[in-house]
């Protein structure tokens, strides 16, 4: 989140010129769902920013979101819980065209989490004892073997909303919430593709799962 | 029995491992087949990690909804009283050990009860997902898999070779073989499945184990 | 929460039943505000569980809430970021009538966030280098003095919501939220209060804000 | 001037420091006050840690919500746009660094920008609430305090010697008799109250200080 600005309309082109080569980019969805699609298509089409570093359950798939980037070559390292779903970044990997960061899912989530809500690490007994914690601290913790994780924070974040209000405060609907209000929180500027913005007090106060304090810029979805 | 209907043997035994008023998170494969063995109204509550409860039936193809998935990626429908969740807190109820059951499958679990089902040595290593998370949190830990490798390797093993997902975490084993639980610790076989004998699960298992049928 | 059982109704007689001589019990509520009233009188009134540790924001008030369970010499420890609101609660440290953990409320919320997450411990900047740091391991992270914080459970937690479901989902109204969602995450035993139980699906999914894996007992509230 | 004018005074001023789009944080005592000070219109959003962002003015007596209130423990009201949420959602905004602005009142402020605004030596140190979260998480931190104790004592000190809530967090300090900020690490008076003199801030003072009026 930018300091001292409430969240303003931009279009997916605006949006995309805020990314810088070298950035990291949380980008939300689980698969394709509750990815912003229009915001990635922008970023292939309207964007020339490389040496990305993308924070991504899922690298997308191969020629789609986040795929169509790896494509291009302008992603440099990846930090995912599953690069499997997409042939082509598991391939990128092995020929040493990205770098990659694999984490259990909930550490990647909680992770993000812990970037967004100032939290310099946590432990957690997943992963504790195998591959995945070789190279970090590991200690028992009521007889318990856990490993310590480091926060993950972004330049920008990516992500999809259902309905957001004219202020920026953001409801995802179903399981297109996924990583988002994770995302929305731990970015220094915070990018909401919306499908419908509604008039302020349209979205009722307890409802609001991203409140208008984490989002910088809102823009129209043309992906539906 | 064709393989199918070893995985749905499978399937069907594990449904009757799940008690009324469970919560319940089903891995892809096998377990994906169990809604179709738990009886209407029998009040298991399935789980996604994507982010929801209340799980419902795959939906026809003109019922489905683009923002409603499970953590196979498939469209699902919801059941009266479901609850969506970021993932956050979905991994929060996994690790913080509130979800009861995890069925996932397995490329090898040990006489120790460790659990290998993320990786294959001089494969890729970079898909894990959820498994690691749900092993260490659910309260109870069934797996489901064929009993040996296609190429007829045992997957009960002495110690996993394949990378692990975690330590001393499987409760139930269910094969197209048997049912094997670890009482006191100890791998133990408690149950034929249809057609099999001992000898022939005996053939087919390099872990050491009890028996108590 | 219980292992496989769904939120069953329960009288406050027979809720407060559960517990036992030196539980720990986690009390939500700002202030009054989204405490359960019903269950906190019936604790004093209908049991006499004795030697608790109480987790709350603040000990009650004189008298009332929690205030009632310290005056009847019940209440062995208190987890909490202001006992000062209670003069009483304040008194009964100083005279050792009871022990006290003062945490800063942000990392009392945090630490039982992390009990019902299975999380192990976690670093926070908040308090380093103070008196509340004291006797706990510090480290820098990125430059920044961080210290260690441990989760915190309870064997019974005491929740208070507006609504529920037959299922026991549960929404919390305004600010009566607070600590409620933590809270109900984090007890082996969680026992709802509830204004008014409505049938299930008449809340929305999205709207949840407890869902019913956490909840054992539904008790309605006769507190307004 | 009164000590009520005093602290409106401080109010007013501590007011003008907000700008349009931010979301700031209002501690208990003067603080609380600010808000008569913003212009309508301002939008600039007010966070409570209770759980709320779009705190509005106290209500009238009969428009009293028991489930509406803010940290101080009193009732308010709710602005458009509302937001409600769990406190570790609402320390994680804090901690987080998403927070603009936090107005608190205190006991001490070094010339470091060290503050002790929770506990008295030899008193109770039993109440911590939200300060030490505010203080280091807010992006920018705005000390409203007379300038000196009831018995006259410097409040602006060489040292903090009451106990810290932390360290070198302080951006702005607000008192009855001048404005300072933090320039380059160094603490400075920027601006005299009105009425107040260099002189008499020098003596109220024990602090060292660079004055850029």
């Amino acid at each position: 989140m930018l300091p001292g600005m409430p969240a303003r309309r931009a279009t997916v082109t605006e949006a995309v010129a805020h990314i810088r080569d070298g950035d990291t980019i949380l980008c939300s969805g689980f698969g394709l769902v509750g990815a912003a699609m229009s915001l990635l298509e922008a970023l292939a089409t309207q964007s020339t920013a490389r040496d990305l570093t993308v924070v991504s359950n899922n690298i997308g798939e191969p020629g789609r979101g986040l795929g169509v980037l790896l494509r291009q070559g302008r992603i440099r390292h990846g930090i995912s819980s599953y690069f499997t779903s997409n042939p082509e970044a598991v391939a990128a990997v092995n020929s040493g065209a990205i770098t990659a960061t694999l984490l259990p899912q909930g550490t990647f989530s909680e992770a993000i989490r812990a970037g967004g809500a100032g939290i310099g690490g946590f432990f957690t007994p997943v992963g504790a004892g195998t591959l995945l914690a070789e190279g970090k601290e590991q200690r028992e913790i009521d007889g318990v073997l856990h490993v310590l994780e480091a926060p993950i924070r972004g330049d920008v974040a990516f992500v999809y909303a259902d309905r957001a209000d004219e202020l920026g405060n953001l409801w995802y609907r179903k399981t297109a919430r996924n990583f988002n209000p994770l995302m929305a929180a731990a970015a220094t500027l915070t990018i909401a593709e919306v499908r419908e913005i509604v008039p302020v007090g349209a979205l009722e106060g307890e409802s609001i799962h991203t409140p208008h304090i984490y989002v910088d810029l809102l823009v129209q979805s043309d992906d539906r | 029995m064709t393989a199918d209907d070893a995985r749905r043997a499978i399937a069907a035994r594990a449904a009757a491992e799940l008690k009324p008023g469970e919560f319940v998170n089903l891995g892809i494969g096998v377990p994906t087949m169990i809604p179709d063995y738990i009886p209407a109204g029998s009040e298991v509550f399935l789980h996604s990690e994507n982010g929801i409860i209340g799980v419902g039936p795959r939906p026809a193809p003109d019922d489905v909804d683009p923002d409603l998935i499970d953590a196979s990626k498939l469209p699902v429908t919801e059941l009266p009283g479901v609850s969506f969740f970021d993932s956050a807190d979905s991994f929060a109820m996994i690790r913080g050990g509130h979800v009861d059951v995890a069925v996932l499958g397995a490329l090898q679990v040990s006489e120790a009860g460790d659990v290998a089902n993320w990786a294959v040595p001089g494969r890729d290593v970079l898909g894990v997902g959820g498994a690691m998370d749900l092993v260490v949190g659910a309260r109870r830990v069934i797996i489901t898999m064929t009993h040996v490798t296609s190429s007829g390797e045992p997957k009960l093993v002495p110690e996993c070779t394949y990378p692990l997902t975690a330590r001393a975490c499987v409760d139930v084993v269910i094969t197209d073989l048997a049912v094997f639980r670890f009482v006191g610790g100890r791998l133990t076989l408690t149950e034929l499945m249809p057609g099999a004998t001992l000898d022939g699960v005996a053939a087919a298992t390099s872990a050491r184990y009890a028996t108590a049928l």
